[in-house]
């Protein structure tokens, strides 16, 4: 199981502020693709963390069972 | 393991709290200099409509993390004796304190790079977001400026 | 003729102080940041002897005089919203609170380089005299250092 | 009359914090060579006021009835 959590003006979107996908071998990109077919977040500026690190290049990473991928709308802290 | 400090306050940062924080670090003899940075809730008018406040949320387990690399990176590179960083969560109205940094160090020379320093790796690195709200209950996501 | 504020307190500055101008700022709903700098007397250690208290005497008419140049030109270089400077006079004990400087402005940008300079200017222009009294009851004459 | 005001370390020395001085016509050169050789202020580097305003050039000023003259020793304050 992977989790995914969805934040701000993105859990607005997904309507929902987490789910779980099983992971069946797809890559990172792969489940990046799969979110952004299902919710429409072309408005949105995303980044993209893997167990609370930005992830900067998608295709270099692997993903295991239990991680946790958070997409991020722009910060707004301060 | 590293330390994870309470960061983040339920609803606005009250100047009382400020006030007790200050005065803790009274005891401190080898302190010359504080540097406080506060950020309040501006009211500011968005095509004719008022924000009236903002309602923070955060993805903690990374905000928390980011902001002890925030807190590590400052002792590294500033000749600092105490760093304090608090962040309300919650609705927070106009007027009111949301974000509060405090530096302290033996000589004031660099208290004010470091705040500064500090504020801006909050405000880009730590997950934080922000809705802004009008009078009217309608709303816009805020995206921080730099 | 210049507007003389208060600029002097007979006394340490007390964090309760500092927590009621922080609260008369939060009706301005145009601010969204302030920078505080607070200086605190160390127990300094000179040649195995530590200073309790500092002694602060001032000429005040031209003290006042300077305060109020240094205040227009801080508002001239810098887009501020308000800005105070409070100074402690008599005798200050090691970790009591004896200089406090407040800076508000709509956004984050200026108030740290503003809240430097004003700093400096003080430190440097204000005739402020300081006797850093020992535990033995000796004393030396401060001098700032830059 | 002239007025002079002492200072910190400099009115420890002048062991008063204000004295009158009559005019007579002397200058503000003389009146602080005067001050210098009442006083021994040779150990503290100071500074001059005329009427509220550090004095850069000694020459330069007049003075007047009723001026007042500040010796102000280093700043401390902060």
């Amino acid at each position: 199981m992977i989790c995914i959590k969805y934040f701000g003006a993105i859990a607005e979107v997904t309507n929902c502020s987490s789910e779980t996908i099983e992971k069946s071998n797809s890559s990172l990109k792969e489940i990046i693709q799969d979110i952004q077919s299902r919710y429409d977040l072309k408005h949105i500026p995303l980044k993209f963390a893997l167990n609370q690190n930005i992830i900067e290049a998608v295709e270099e990473i692997e993903i295991n069972e239990n991680d946790e991928i958070a997409v991020l709308p722009p910060f707004a802290g301060g | 393991m590293k330390k994870k400090k309470n960061i983040f306050i339920e609803g606005a940062i009250s100047p009382e709290f400020i006030a007790e924080s200050i005065a803790k670090h009274q005891t401190k003899m080898n302190i010359g200099a504080h540097n406080i940075f506060l950020g309040q809730v501006r009211a500011d008018e968005v095509e004719g409509k008022k924000v009236t406040a903002i309602e923070y949320t955060c993805y903690k387990a990374m905000a928390e993390e980011k902001l002890s690399e925030i807190r590590e990176n400052a002792f590294e590179k500033y000749d600092l004796t105490c760093m304090h960083i608090y962040h309300s969560l919650g609705t927070i109205k106009a007027g009111d304190i949301c974000f509060f940094v405090f530096v302290s160090s033996k000589r004031r020379k660099q208290v004010y790079a470091a705040t500064e320093d500090i504020v801006n790796m909050v405000k880009t690195e730590v997950p934080i977001f922000g809705k802004e709200i009008f009078e009217d209950q309608d709303y816009q996501w805020k995206v921080n400026t730099f």
